[in-house]
């Protein structure tokens, strides 16, 4: 099963340069990159998007469609050049010795073919087996990738089973001829963080299992952190360092990989305290990359006639074995000196209440419409999306909604904005009922008073209209300016605000990269001088860094305008981070409220407690429960009896679960948990994360949670 | 005899001329054609059969071979009650089964058949027919005078809805009773089996060609409708297969229905079947062309030029049908017939018929009495007159011209509206611009006696009195020009009145000049119909009205 | 929207010739004489004819900006050129040394003859009217009924498609069902009957081809619009309180028009053949005028033989072309389309 | 399943009488009654014609009474199997039309046949390899043939296959009883005009299907590549042409009409044709039921298809 003993590498990139070619001319996307992978080894290739990280893996795997092809350089796999080889031969390799995981397993498996087949094919046609031998080790792979059934998934259609149980096949798919090499491309990304923790912790048994080498590919630092040996960090189709997890991560020599540090929430992170710092600039597109260093623009340590010219050599960092920098001046660097600080704000005071949400509930009416349902009178189901809400928020505050896909947060939000009408309950603002009015019938002042910040950047702007009239629709709509000029001054000042160049005013929404469109949704939002701003995951489509700046922008506004600011989020590191009270959504019900503070740290709601653990974190320093759900999550339509969690609860104590709607439980002010445990109970838990003693002077403890390391 | 000079005659000197016509034929048609009609008539029993055949063919000597089958390509049509017929092709797919009491042939002339002749009286009231003895019908019977009566009498019933009512001889049989028409009492009088006798109530010219009139062919007692289900007839054919809108299938009858031999009195007939195949009016040439049918009901002068280049015969018939670019009288501006006139004027007649039928057809004069009507008088040509045009309109109050819409439904093929377009250019120069409104046929005919200004087309009537009778006399259903002239009427009363043709076309000129004079119509051109006959068919010739008389028709191998 | 002078940069002619406004007024100078001409051109008498100058270089305009938009694509571009040289011809018609189409010179005269001191390149039909005449006059009828039919479907199927799509409910119920009533007719069917009740003539192509088409643009348009109308910036103007009709108007008809315009350059070749097919069997339009379908109609039944067969291939080559003309261009749009 | 069949039959009853019912208003009108009187009669016949006697026609021909009334008596009749009388034929509607549809049954068979086979493959031969040359090719092609009308198509094979080379007949008019080659011409009229639009959907169905990922994880699978077209590929391309070959039946339906008439073939169209000029009431509306039930059981043949041939819908 494992490859080779031998001291030879399974793979090694060299010298490998991949450009496509278009009709514009060659566009390269993959520079002299280096990579070397040993037995038994995961390396990981780390990077934001367009840095050619997933044109390294279809390189590797020689897919690479019509346009692309590798210029220079070679890939050797166990000592053989896969770019000499025939079709023939590199159809023999793929799936048996080398075999991917894909980003999107929905996709990545045929929809009309049956999964068992799907699997069999492999050893079929790789091993030339039996149909019989083939079934069987097909149902034996399913079960060792922890798939529930396994003889009814083999049965099954992709589309039959769930999203994690689809890439747990794609797993096993890759796995089934026993190969030597893995590659793993953002297995995790489309999954929430609790199947997510799932499969790194499926992955990262096989690694133990199978001694396989794995690359994986991601764009997160926290999984490679949690799964990997090695780390290639690229930027703009170069690998800007390599080195082991631990060079890497916690002494780290290049300015990119630190900047990429600096603009993630890590649990020491503080909006007022220790604010992130964005990497300044934009990647540049690969026909314009600069002369010298490609990060050389966006460099804090930029130095003229230095970086800007020539190609710039990997170069080892001195009497680290395997840890090298594409730096000119990584030496001259004080890598020990803080980042540089952006500002510090002031921890701004709250105001009055202004949103009161008073047991909310809204239900979706499915409607039966066949035939029979007509004669027979049955009953409509309802979808119950909100259940009982019940919080409030104050002027000037954050407050972040927290929960997984099909947690309801999104519903609310649209109740909130009135393009729903709730089922039951109020919703206050201002002390005037909202929940039942909808957004037509909502005077203008109330409407301006509440907008909302979308997800999606890439929908958030009509294509069809310029940037400026985009925003100038909202000031006259809302009345803040009538006067043509006066719109117009108003917008570039809105503008100027997000900061965003003023000839974006005349500019079309495709012009614009992702983070500058949610920056015009984010001035958008703020035109009308709202004093409540929902943003729905504004910032979960953006890559890392711009991610930093738009989070930071969005706060520098709400700070300035004392808005009230309802955050909707799945990303706990970034609430953590921004929220000063948190609400954590399970299938429609708050399973836990209070303070940052409070939420983040003993009693945990059983959800709070796992969510927390599947959350990976890039710090080298953190130590995390180990707490992996089991199955996913239910589907709102048929929601389990009792507490929502019970089918998955790890902590589910019997009956009473199945049976009663939990209570909720007050500690302190605000701070609640529904569940069925008893107070101490709750109050006794562990925190799931801690940070170890060696941490340096930036892991800045929350000051209740020191508590003892340790799994246990 | 009389020196009458039927249009014939120059056409059979022609040929003549041109060696297509042996003196002995040429002989025999001019004597035909000049003997007063009367004696014709009462002469004529022995001529059916030899005169129809195109003396040309004829000429080639070939003896008739018998067998096979002659394929037609025409609209197929129900064939429900023979007196009700409304389409000529209803009365072709009959035509060889049931017989008329007269046959009016190719050439316009009218003859004997089921009655072997007739005598009118001086007033042209009584007439008295001849019924041919040893006609058997195909159930074994023979025919006599009764069964002709209560086919007469049959027409007549209003309830019935028979089309003959409105022919003036049969007209002049009834009476109008409680503001009914119906027979009148001893208006049909049967001397004996082979006598009857029609006593009218007005003189009428027309019996003999009345009673070819499509709808008047002779039916069994016997019979109900439909025809198809039950055809018995006196004639060569009968009824094998009716399939409206695809196929209608005549065969040799050769035994009566009591199991006797038949035997038609018309003497020998060549061939063994008749099939109808249904083609529209426009694919019947395409029909002939890919050799689905060996002749067809007809095609349009637009596809003379196609037709030629087909291996073929094209017959062409010259006829009374034209088209009337008629004004209603009393309609403004129209009601000055200053203005009538200077269209009349701005018009040269003598264009239309190089321009729309390439030659062919015959010019009309405005008068619409057609050379081929045998009391055709000619008057002295109209010359065009575009000055005195322009003045009249001066005079009427148009010193600058005028304009004038004509309705045009080109119910007869698009050749109406080629008519219209000629006329359109030279009413140029008169100063009158002609807007030509063109609509569908269908809707053409729910205005076309109600337009101020309209292209209406007329169909074939052996006689020049039948037409003028029919469309302009006042308070005739079908007076579409509204024209009321007294004058005019009295001198058609005259030449309705008299028998003889060469006295008739004397009085015909008053007649032709008074319409002429009161600028009804432009009435230009009146049309040829052509058929086109395949190589192999031979005595075929094209009918004036289409009507097909295939009795002697035979094919060559 | 106010009008924004914000750093325009300074543009060259040719950039400024390329601004939505200025393609938009070609478009009407070229398409507004053209239309005028042929639907109401007999009420203009003598004077029609200087309706068209403006629009013949407005077309060549168009055209060259045509070639300019579409270099990338080349199947655009020769789908492009074949339309234009219709629309050329079609403009251009009364300026070209042409006889009178509906003169009759000498008939069934073959191509490439001279007859009766006349120079017949591509012949004479049966009454003998110059076919090079009637072939390039032919355009003119169908290119106009052809373009306002479809202008006129997509009105109104945009229309019924936003409403459905957007409204949702009973809205979309009975204006679905009410599509699906007229999808459930055979598209010919559907022409005929109609046509058979509103008598033929260019006005009521227009109406059929509506009732036919519209149906099956409301379905797509209704279809973009769910899915357009999930998008954020819906929702945006939704919480702004934006009326429905403005959403439908301004956020969602500008996002729906780029598939409509692949779909509309189809559904131009659709209606052409529509026009030519109805028009041959009958139910279209009606002569003496030039038509590519009456061309066809009238020949097939006066001279289908070998040596006449020049007078059905000049009309059935012409409206083949320009078909392919649409069908390509259609292509080529979407080509580029998927470019971007 | 069921559920969804039942449906789609009610629909379809339903927009059946929404239709017959428009018909029967649509030919209610005077103009129209007019239009039946002059095609029987003739023109100058009805004109002639007195008030009375014209609303004794009406009478005999079953006209005179209100159309709802005719409506419901015809519903009534069709359950006892009769689908009233021609006019112009003279014959009863039910028989008429079923000979009629037989023929051009006959017409769609060898359409059909023909036309999918040669879509489907010149589709997948051109997807399959989405930019090559032969997808150009192909491509080009299918673009041709489809945007030459059917009328135009006809004349072109009529020309020079019926009168240059004289290989065929040029008309299908079937005097002399059925002759296959008469029916050639029409048949490829239909196929040379159909198939390219099928072949484009094919094309475009394949050429996704091969830049999906599944395509992506059987390639890397290590799979032959004829196992990754015959295995993976084409059943998931064919799904969306299956569709499109159902709804054929509908567009064959309008096709028919043209080239019947040019070919002079004695089929459905061409019948519809000629009642609709006449006014054949109920010969249209008999022919306009069928077509609709054609378009709506193809229509739900098409969903029941796509239902089973695709396990996501199928199993969801």
């Amino acid at each position: 099963m494992v490859a080779t003993s031998a001291p030879t590498p399974v793979l090694e990139c060299r010298d490998l340069c991949i450009s496509y070619f278009t009709r514009a001319g060659e566009i390269p996307a993959v520079v002299d990159f280096n990579l070397k992978v040993m037995p038994g080894e995961s390396v990981g290739i780390v990077g934001e998007s367009g840095c050619g990280k997933s044109t390294v893996a279809l390189a590797v795997m020689q897919y690479m469609g019509k346009n692309g092809r590798i210029v220079s350089g070679e890939i050797l796999f166990n000592g053989r050049d896969l770019t000499a080889m025939s079709q023939e031969e590199l159809r023999q390799l793929r799936g048996s010795q080398i075999s991917m995981v894909y980003q999107e397993p929905m996709a990545s498996l045929n929809p009309a073919m049956r999964i068992g087949r799907q699997l069999m094919e492999v050893p079929l046609h790789h091993e030339k087996v039996s149909e019989a031998e083939a079934h069987d080790r097909a149902l034996d792979m399913l079960g060792r990738v922890k798939l529930p059934d396994p003889q009814r998934i083999l049965e099954a259609f992709p589309h039959q089973i769930s999203g994690g149980q689809q890439q747990r096949v794609v797993i096993a798919m890759a796995l089934l001829s026993g190969p030597s090499l893995l590659l793993l491309d953002e297995p995790t990304t489309a999954h929430d963080v609790t199947v997510e923790a799932g499969i790194v912790e499926l992955i990262g048994e096989i690694a133990r299992e199978f001694g396989t080498s794995m690359i994986y590919i991601s764009h997160n630092l926290g999984l490679i952190l949690e799964t990997c040996d090695r780390i290639t960090v690229m930027y703009s189709g170069e690998a800007v360092e390599v080195g082991t997890v631990k060079q890497v991560f916690d002494r780290m020599r290049h300015p990119y990989t630190r900047g990429l540090f600096n603009s993630i929430p890590l649990p020491g992170a503080d909006k007022y305290a220790r604010p992130l710092v964005p990497i300044p600039g934009q990647l540049p597109l690969p026909h314009e990359r600069p002369d010298g260093c490609n990060f050389g623009p966006r460099c804090d340590y930029f130095k003229e006639g230095v970086c800007d010219h020539g190609l710039i050599e990997m170069r080892p960092v001195s009497r680290e074995t395997g840890h090298e920098s594409r730096c000119r001046r990584f030496e001259e660097i004080d890598w020990d000196a803080a980042a540089p600080k952006r500002h510090e704000v002031e921890e701004a005071p709250l105001g009055r209440k202004v949103l009161e949400v008073q047991d909310l509930k809204k239900y979706y009416e499915i409607h039966d419409r066949s035939l029979m349902a007509l004669l027979t009178g049955k009953e409509p189901r309802y979808v119950k999306a909100n259940e009982k809400l019940d919080f409030d928020a104050q002027e000037a505050e954050t407050v972040a909604i927290v929960g997984e896909s099909g947690c309801g947060k999104s519903t609310f939000a649209k109740v909130m904005m009135g393009l729903e009408r709730a089922t039951a309950g109020k919703l206050l603002l201002d002390n005037q009922d909202i929940g039942q009015l909808p957004v037509q019938r909502r005077d203008k002042a109330m409407v301006g008073y509440l907008q909302m910040v979308f997800q999606n950047p890439f929908d958030t702007l009509n294509p069809s209209h310029t940037v400026g009239s985009q925003i100038a629709r909202v000031i006259r709509k809302f009345g803040v300016e009538r006067d043509p000029d006066k719109v117009k001054e108003r917008v570039l000042h809105l503008l100027d605000t997000v900061k965003l160049p003023r000839d974006f005013y005349l500019r079309r929404p495709r012009q614009l990269s992702g983070g500058q469109k949610q920056r015009v949704g984010i001035a958008r939002a703020f035109a009308g001088n709202p004093k409540v701003v929902v943003a729905d995951e504004p910032v979960s489509a953006l890559d890392v860094s711009v991610q930093a700046a738009v989070t930071q922008l969005l706060m520098d506004i709400q700070f300035e305008h004392r808005t009230t600011l309802v955050f909707i989020s799945h990303d706990l590191s970034l609430v953590r981070y921004l929220a000063d009270r948190v609400v954590v959504m399970y299938l429609g019900h708050i399973a836990e409220q209070g303070t940052t503070d409070e939420v983040f740290r003993p009693p945990y709601h059983p959800y709070t407690e796992a969510l927390l653990s599947a959350v990976p974190i890039a710090d080298t320093s953190v130590q995390k429960k180990h707490i992996v759900l089991e199955g996913d999550i239910p589907s709102a339509l048929n929601p389990p009896s009792g507490c929502p969690f019970q089918t998955r609860c790890p902590r589910k104590i019997g009956k009473i679960c199945e049976d009663e709607v939990p209570p909720v439980r007050e500690f302190g002010a605000g701070h609640r948990i529904a569940c069925h445990l008893t107070p101490e109970e709750l109050t006794a838990m562990d925190p799931v994360i801690v940070l170890s003693e060696h941490a340096d002077e930036t892991a800045l403890q929350p000051e209740d949670a020191a508590a003892p390391s340790g799994d246990d | 005899m009389t020196q009458r000079m039927h249009p014939l005659v120059a056409q059979a000197r022609e040929q003549l001329a041109q060696g297509k016509l042996h003196r002995r034929e040429f002989l025999r048609t001019v004597t035909l054609l000049g003997v007063s009609s009367a004696t014709a008539y009462g002469m004529a029993g022995g001529i059916l059969g030899e005169n129809l055949v195109d003396p040309a063919m004829a000429q080639s000597g070939e003896t008739p071979q018998a067998g096979g089958i002659l394929r037609v390509g025409m609209q197929v049509q129900k064939m429900d009650d023979p007196a009700t017929y409304n389409w000529v092709e209803m009365s072709n797919q009959t035509r060889h089964t049931l017989e008329h009491l007269a046959i009016t042939g190719p050439d316009n002339v009218t003859r004997p058949m089921l009655a072997e002749s007739w005598e009118p009286s001086d007033d042209l009231m009584v007439w008295t027919f001849n019924i041919r003895p040893g006609v058997t019908w195909h159930n074994g019977e023979e025919l006599v005078a009764d069964h002709v009566r209560w086919n007469i009498e049959r027409w007549c019933d209003p309830v019935l809805g028979s089309s003959n009512i409105g022919l003036s001889s049969i007209g002049a049989l009834m009476e109008n009773v409680d503001e009914e028409q119906r027979l009148r009492e001893g208006a049909i009088e049967v001397v004996d089996d082979y006598t009857l006798r029609l006593h009218l109530n007005k003189p009428v010219l027309s019996v003999p060609e009345d009673l070819y009139n499509y709808p008047t062919a002779i039916l069994h007692p016997s019979f109900t409708a439909p025809f198809s289900a039950n055809p018995i007839g006196t004639g060569p054919y009968t009824l094998t297969e009716l399939a409206v809108g695809d196929r209608c299938i005549l065969r040799r009858i050769t035994e009566t229905t009591d199991g006797q031999p038949f035997e038609y009195w018309g003497g020998e007939v060549y061939l063994d079947g008749i099939d109808y195949y249904n083609f529209d009016e426009d694919n019947q040439l395409v029909a002939f062309a890919g050799g689905d049918v060996d002749t067809i009901y007809e095609f349009g002068i637009e596809q003379l030029e196609f037709a030629k280049a087909l291996p073929g015969t094209i017959e062409e018939a010259r006829t009374a049908q034209t088209l009337c670019c008629r004004f209603q009288v009393d309609q403004a501006p129209f009601d000055d017939v200053r203005v009538r006139q200077a269209i009349v004027k701005g018009v040269d007649n003598t264009v239309y018929r190089d321009l729309v039928f390439q030659g062919s057809g015959d010019v009309g004069w405005n008068h619409h009495v057609a050379p081929v009507h045998p009391e055709y008088f000619e008057l002295p040509p109209l010359e065009r007159d575009v000055e005195g045009a322009r003045a009249l309109l001066a005079e009427a109050g148009y010193p600058d011209g005028l304009e004038v819409t004509i309705d045009v439904g080109n119910t007869d093929g698009p050749w109406h509206q080629t008519v219209c377009e000629i006329m359109r250019d030279q009413l140029q120069d008169v100063g009158v611009r002609l807007n030509i409104n063109v609509m569908p046929a269908s809707r053409y005919w729910e205005i076309w006696d109600k337009t101020p200004f309209g292209a209406t087309a007329w169909t074939h009537r052996p006689l020049g009195t039948m037409v003028l009778s029919l469309g302009y006399r006042a308070d005739v259903p079908w007076n579409e020009t509204k024209y009321a002239d007294p004058e005019f009427e009295a001198a058609l009363d005259e030449a309705e009145a008299t028998f003889d043709v060469d006295e008739r076309r004397a009085k015909m000129e008053r007649v032709e000049k008074i319409l002429q004079d009161s600028a009804v119509m432009v009435q230009p051109v009146f049309r040829p119909v052509f058929t086109i006959v395949g190589d192999q068919v031979r005595n075929l010739q094209a009918h004036p009205t289409q009507y097909h008389q295939f009795n002697k028709v035979w094919l060559a191998t | 929207m106010a009008t924004v002078t914000v750093d325009v940069p300074e543009r060259g002619w040719l950039e400024r010739l390329e601004s939505t406004r200025a393609v938009i007024a070609l478009i009407l100078l070229m398409w507004v004489p053209l239309n005028v001409y042929v639907m109401f051109g007999r009420s203009f008498g003598d004077f029609a004819d200087y309706l068209l100058v403006p629009a013949v270089p407005a077309t060549a305009l168009l055209y060259f900006l045509t070639l300019r938009a579409f270099r990338e694509s080349r199947i655009a571009l020769i789908g492009a050129t074949l339309v234009f040289f219709w629309l050329f011809m079609a403009v251009s018609a009364p300026f070209l040394p042409l006889v009178d189409p509906n003169e009759p010179i000498a008939p069934f005269t073959p191509p490439l003859t001279e007859a009766r001191d006349h120079f017949f390149l591509l012949g004479a039909d049966f009454k003998g009217r110059d076919m090079l005449s009637r072939a390039i006059w032919g355009c003119q009828r169908v290119l106009v009924w052809g373009v306002t039919a479809t202008l006129v479907a997509y009105v109104i199927g945009t229309m019924f498609g936003l409403l459905a799509g957007y409204l949702a409910g009973w809205w979309d119920e009975v204006i679905s069902f009410i599509a699906n009533v007229f999808l459930s007719f055979p598209v010919m069917v559907l022409f005929i009957v109609i046509l058979n009740y509103l008598g033929a003539s260019g006005f009521n192509i227009v109406i059929a081809v509506t009732f036919a088409s519209a149906p099956a643009i409301m379905r797509i348009v209704r279809g973009l619009t769910l899915d357009i109308k999930t998008r954020d910036y819906v929702f945006a103007a939704q919480t702004r309180g934006e009326a429905p009709l403005w959403i439908m108007l301004v956020e969602l008809l500008p996002n729906v028009r780029g598939p409509l315009i692949v779909d509309a350059c189809l559904r131009l070749g659709y209606t052409t053949v529509a026009i030519t097919t109805l028009t041959f069997l009958g139910l279209g339009l009606q002569p003496p005028d030039p038509d590519w379908g009456l061309m066809i109609r009238e020949s097939a039944k006066t001279a289908l033989l070998w040596k006449f067969s020049y007078m059905l291939l000049v009309p059935a080559l012409s409206v083949s072309s320009l078909i392919l003309g649409f069908n390509l261009l259609a292509d080529g749009l979407r080509e580029i389309s998927l470019k971007d | 399943m069921t559920l969804l069949l039942a449906r789609r039959f009610g629909q379809m009853l339903l927009i059946m009488a929404f239709a017959s019912l428009i018909l029967f208003m649509i030919f209610d009108t005077e103009e129209f009654k007019k239009k039946i009187a002059v095609a029987e009669l003739g023109g100058f016949a009805v004109s002639a014609l007195s008030d009375q006697d014209y609303q004794e026609w009406l009478a005999a021909k079953g006209l005179d009474k209100p159309f709802y009334q005719r409506y419901f008596t015809w519903i009534g009749d069709i359950f006892r199997g009769d689908f009233g009388h021609s006019f112009e034929k003279n014959t009863a509607v039910g028989p008429l039309i079923a000979d009629r549809l037989w023929n051009t049954a006959i017409l769609a068979f060898w359409v059909f046949a023909l036309m999918i086979p040669i879509a489907l493959v010149t589709g997948v031969l051109a997807g399959m390899s989405e930019g090559s040359a032969m997808d150009r090719s192909l491509s080009f092609v299918s673009v041709f043939t489809t945007s030459i009308p059917e009328i135009a198509t006809a004349i072109l094979l009529t020309v020079f296959l019926a009168l240059g080379l004289g290989w065929l007949p040029a008309k299908a008019a079937m005097t002399q009883g059925f002759d296959p080659w008469q029916l050639v011409l029409p048949v490829l009229t239909l196929v040379l005009y159909g198939f390219g639009y099928i072949a484009r959907m094919t094309r475009a169905s394949m050429a996704e299907v091969m830049t999906s990922n599944y395509i992506r994880t059987a390639v890397l699978k290590g799979l032959p590549y004829r196992q990754v077209i015959l295995g993976h590929a084409l059943r998931n391309a064919l799904i969306a042409p299956f569709t499109v070959i159902v709804l054929q039946l509908n567009w064959l339906l309008s096709g028919v009409v043209v080239v019947e008439v040019f070919f002079e073939y004695d089929g459905f169209g061409k019948l519809l044709l000629e009642a609709a000029l006449f006014g054949d009431i109920y010969v249209v509306q008999a022919a306009t039921l069928i077509a609709v039930v054609v378009a709506c059981t193809s229509q739900i043949i098409s969903d029941v298809g796509y239902t089973f041939l695709n396990p996501r819908i199928r199993f969801a």
